[in-house]
């Protein structure tokens, strides 16, 4: 009998829920399409068999109730676990989101525990409609009260999902569109939590590392494996959330390259790439051996499938921001 | 349908009269910068005290808008306390304690009314006995969330009573301008919940329609849309000046139809109230909200309280802000004169 | 009420049966991995197409969900051009020539209904004739758009047809399950509007109701919300599997009710249409739609199309990155194989 | 006969929608109270009177289809300004904001016109009731397609808002609240238009530079005149637009003084100031003698009223942050 079993991010992601379900009879999950059908990605199959319609709830269609709804139910004393169909229609209950769960606790000054987890897919790289792929974890990021979860391997998302719906606090669990189906790996089988808000080294270096979350990290897995090859020793830290973030972590492995590189599927304008950056120089400036390159969406809308490629950040891109990097001074 | 009885007329009349000569007082607080900017609740009285009256702060809940707490007494005296702290700036301005099942003002306009509708389906979900009830206004019925949460309250049949108080104005805008809708309560067939339209001025209908409606919600009979009429006799906020939009003949007119007279005459028709009732009452509210605002004034506040409660644990990064400000000590940051550290 | 003509309703099922035709052939191009996730029109055509043909595209705008494209082509043979753009992912999908009262397709649920509401006041305070049309979804007439919309569209008596297809799903949420009300169009009343409800697989009826509301709102007399009922005869999308929850009874007792039998009959027993004609308009639409699609796949694109249209002219930092892109050249950056350089 | 009048942020904000509405009949204002009482802060004042009631328009309450409406009006060719009561209600209509304004022109390739400007007054400092002092540019700015302005003087309120109407493409111009009566000053009578993207050199120094915009320019001015008493000398940059930034200003001033400080109200974590010290980062990092320093809100919401003076970052907490990188190496 193995302790691990092998998964896609997505049946990590669907094990989570179960086991989470099982676990704490307050956990109730709901959205569009979430129940009899398990959701449009079968995310959550197999819940509304087993749990129940009280407890796993397809709703109207209607983003601001979904979420306004879980307010509610948190008031008393549930804990919600609310599928957003895709990253891009959160906008429609950013409202609820920003000004009334992340501020629940904040508002009545601890009475009400806003145990709140919206799940929902985003990122590139599948050829989706408009607004389906935007990346908008820099925004949220920016809002006081959510916390900003990102995992990039299967294991991760089984583990830090437990830890979010576990969390007394808002959290925003961003699930890479790419990576249902494309990440698999080893995952554990028992009840698996993963704390939030410690980074993860996915590759260990010396010349330079890549800072990333969610599907980049495993880009940055290839980019660093493949230069590798040429003799380069590069990092890779998966800061598997953003909110917290895992300053400490960024500052040991930043002092100890001097060089990094830091990508995001955002655009870069505003995006957290920024934020990664500011912080490493708050953190490392001394240590800094060149300037700190990010490589980013464009400052453009997401665009249509045939731009795809052009536009999320590749290896190509990548790579050649660290050879810019490592050829500096 | 149970028409209150007199003993529970004169109940809701004492905390009508009581609110009104609050709002008096806080007016005059307002006006010598004493407390920040506050939605007078002139004209909302009957609707407010009756509702509260018709439902049971044992089990029952009332999510209000912004307009309403002084009438909301009878759900806990701690709701006059976190009154004033909410209008000195206090942050506990909007906690109260766990047995006072009244939520914290809302300023995100409608956004409260999900909440209503979550949390009467999370107490029915946990077999909690009771209803909820959400006051919102005419303006704030327009918009999206108010749509959202009503057709999901219909879908759920959740026991939330929707509570529109339609004062005819959303600050300077009037109702034509708000909606081409003949009345707001007409919008609950296109939910499949019932609609009734009720004189909010008539503190005894509000008592009825909402006891009607909690009788059917604790049956199981789902949610109701009440649209109580009422008019806002006083300014929007103490920042607002009503004169350069409201019509004088129509503020004239809704005068005639004054909740508290109307409720006031009827009860002195039948020997329950006189002048000096009257003035006693109003002394004893106006020692109680008194009492308050010195209490409120005295509150601690912690020089970092304004981390506290954002997560149940800080951040790291908040914790290093918190430990910045509290070294940088009285040169790094200043707390208004009103707070005191603990 | 002005009837369809014999031959308007003649004109109106050559585009339903071109429509479904096309839609077979995109069914199969999506299923070769040619062109990318589509919403299938069956069941809708007849609500479409009469909708198109009731209205006068030289002055009326049509403002779409995603589903209706293959219905439209009365407003323009580009509409169909367009449409394949769109599926193969090329950014010109969503671009129409001026002459084409088309809006692009809308992704975001409801959102396309404060735009239309906005368009049709334009329309007017520009003194241009004409209305605009909206389609969307039961289940988008639950998001707040709908309601913020078709409120202020009362409120500005807009000339502007609201029309709900009420196709019994939201991918695969059941109407009774997306609100208790009985009708969506009993919804009109709370936004004081008029409201219809109609058989949405009856052409005739279609044509009917839109000639209707479109006289009203020419003549100052505002929006109407037309709630049409129809069946969705195919999947959501091309991505979903409905056989896991549509009941099969169902759907077979919506089959008997399919919009394009009904015509195809009702007109044979006319005298006005027969199996060769059916074959021949069906040959002709497959033509147009290979023909689209092979003039989309020859369709240039630049290689830094990517920044195009963003804004009217690149910020500097867009300036920089597309010149970044374009200097990386091959290596840089890759475009899909099916795209041309200009 | 003098050519400039003295007047507050808020007149001048007035003054350049009157101007507005009387050179382009296309112009229309949308918004809460804006018509027949001229706004809750009186921005709007005259308008209605001047131009009526088809051009200067009382919405119902419902920020979506404000917005959404506005989408629509552009359509047709007209050129709405639309005013948010207070910019945290801009999260009613951010799916409109983000989703359809900021990409109409993208969708459409080139067919619809955006000339959309949506005017909010935003932070703190004046004692407000929840969700109306906080501010968000930093997520606004991570939004492709949207430009968003915020200006720091009476004068340049008055010119980048007449820029911002007659820009073709969506601005959110952001209005301090503080300002509204306290900022005043010189403003020119005639038509002034201050191009979007050229930053403004709000004091020039030699030692370091603060880079601020809105109202914070103000208390960088007095942090530098203070400190010009000891013999520092500090510059302070005034952005006027975050999108588009004029990159090349923050380089030149970096590039001289070595060292910078950058402010900024809103929540740090993800704030427009990461973007703004990654930018130096890429721009400067060799002319850099010290580390960039943020002086941010805090990661927590903004705060009512008695704990304001304790969030927002003020002359102390300035003049630390530059005494720190000034005592640095
Ligand atoms: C979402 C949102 N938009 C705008 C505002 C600004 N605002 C505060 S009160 C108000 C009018 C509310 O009218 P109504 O709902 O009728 O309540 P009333 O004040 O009349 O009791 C407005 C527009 C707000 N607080 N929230
Ligand atoms: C705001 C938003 N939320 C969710 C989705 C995902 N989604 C796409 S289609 C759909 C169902 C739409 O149902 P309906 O409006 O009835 O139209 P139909 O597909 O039945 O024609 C959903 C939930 C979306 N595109 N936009
Ligand atoms: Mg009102
Ligand atoms: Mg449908």
């Amino acid at each position: 009998m193995s302790s691990t079993s092998e998964l896609t991010m997505l049946q990590a992601i669907n094990e989570a829920l179960h086991g989470e379900m099982a676990r704490d009879e307050r956990v109730m999950i709901l959205g569009e399409d979430v129940g009899h059908v398990g959701g449009v990605f079968r995310a959550t199959e197999g819940l509304f068999e087993k749990f129940g319609e009280a407890r796993v709830v397809d709703m109207p269609l209607a983003e601001g109730a979904i979420v306004g709804s879980a307010v509610g139910l948190a008031m008393a004393g549930l804990v919600p676990v609310v599928e957003i169909q895709f990253l891009g229609f959160s906008y429609q209950a950013m409202h609820q989101i920003v000004g009334q769960i992340a501020r629940l606790r904040y508002r009545s000054q601890g009475r009400f525990e806003p145990a709140i987890t919206i799940r929902a897919p985003f990122g590139g790289g599948v050829r989706t409609p408009e607004l389906h792929s935007d990346s908008l974890e820099g925004q949220l990021a920016n809002v006081p009260g959510l916390k900003v979860v990102a995992p990039a391997t299967a294991a991760d998302a089984k583990g830090l999902l437990a830890a979010s719906v576990r969390d007394p606090d808002p959290v925003i669990f961003l699930e890479p569109l790419r990576g249902y189906r494309g990440i698999r790996g080893e995952v554990p089988n028992n009840d698996h939590v993963v704390p939030l808000g410690s980074a993860r080294t996915a590759r260990s270096g010396e010349d330079l590392v890549i800072v990333a979350w969610s599907h980049q990290v495993e880009v940055a897995c290839r980019v660093a494996d493949s230069l590798a090859k040429e003799g380069l020793s590069i990092a890779v830290l998966d800061l598997r959330s953003l909110v917290p973030l895992d300053i400490e972590a960024i500052a040991v492995a930043v002092d100890r390259c001097g060089r990094a590189v830091v990508i995001e599927e955002a655009a870069q304008t505003g995006g957290f790439g920024g934020e990664v950056v500011a912080t490493i120089v708050e953190e490392c400036f001394w240590s800094l051996e060149a300037p700190v390159v990010r490589v980013s969406g464009y400052d453009v809308p997401y665009p249509v499938g045939m731009l795809e490629d052009a536009y999320v950040p590749d290896e190509a891109r990548i790579t050649a921001a660290i050879r810019r990097t490592l050829e500096t001074a | 349908m149970t028409r209150p009885s007199d003993e529970q007329l004169r109940a809701i009349l004492v905390d009508m009269v009581g609110a009104r000569a609050q709002a008096g007082r806080l007016w005059n607080l307002q006006r010598q910068g004493q407390i920040g900017t506050l939605a007078p609740i002139d004209g909302h009285e009957a609707v407010v005290a009756a509702t509260a009256h018709a439902l049971d702060p044992a089990s029952d809940w009332i999510l209000p808008q912004y307009r309403e707490p002084l009438a909301l007494q009878r759900f806990g005296p701690e709701v006059l306390d976190q009154y004033m702290l909410y209008n000195i700036g206090h942050p506990d301005g909007s906690r109260l304690p766990p047995s006072v099942r009244v939520a914290p003002l809302q300023i995100s306009l409608a956004t409260q009314i999900p909440h209503a509708v979550g949390l009467a389906w999370g107490m029915t979900l946990r077999h909690q006995p009771g209803v909820t009830t959400v006051f919102f206004g005419d303006g704030s019925s327009s918009e999206g969330d108010f749509h959202e949460a009503v057709n999901l309250a219909g879908v759920l049949r959740a026991p939330v009573i929707l509570l529109c108080v339609n004062n005819q104005w959303a600050i300077s805008t009037p109702l034509h301008q708000q909606t081409a809708a003949e009345s707001l309560a007409d919008r609950a067939v296109g939910y499949g919940i019932p609609g009734v339209r009720i004189d909010g001025n008539d503190a005894a209908a509000v008592f009825d329609a909402v006891d009607e409606a909690r009788q059917l919600a604790l049956g199981g009979g789902g949610p109701t849309l009440i649209e109580a009429n009422v008019y806002r006799l006083g300014a929007h906020t103490t920042a607002d000046d009503p004169t350069r939009y409201v019509p004088a003949e129509d503020l004239r007119a809704a005068r005639t139809n004054d909740p508290v007279h109307r409720l006031v005459s009827h009860l002195a028709d039948l020997g329950l109230w006189d002048d000096g009732a009257q003035a006693e009452i109003e002394a004893a509210a106006l020692v109680r909200i008194d009492e308050a605002f010195e209490r409120a004034m005295a509150r601690p506040l912690a020089a970092d309280a304004v981390f506290d409660h954002c997560f149940l644990t800080d951040t790291p990064r908040i914790a290093r802000q918190r430990a910045t400000l509290l070294a940088a000590g009285p040169h790094g940051h200043s707390i208004s004169p009103r707070s005191t550290d603990e």
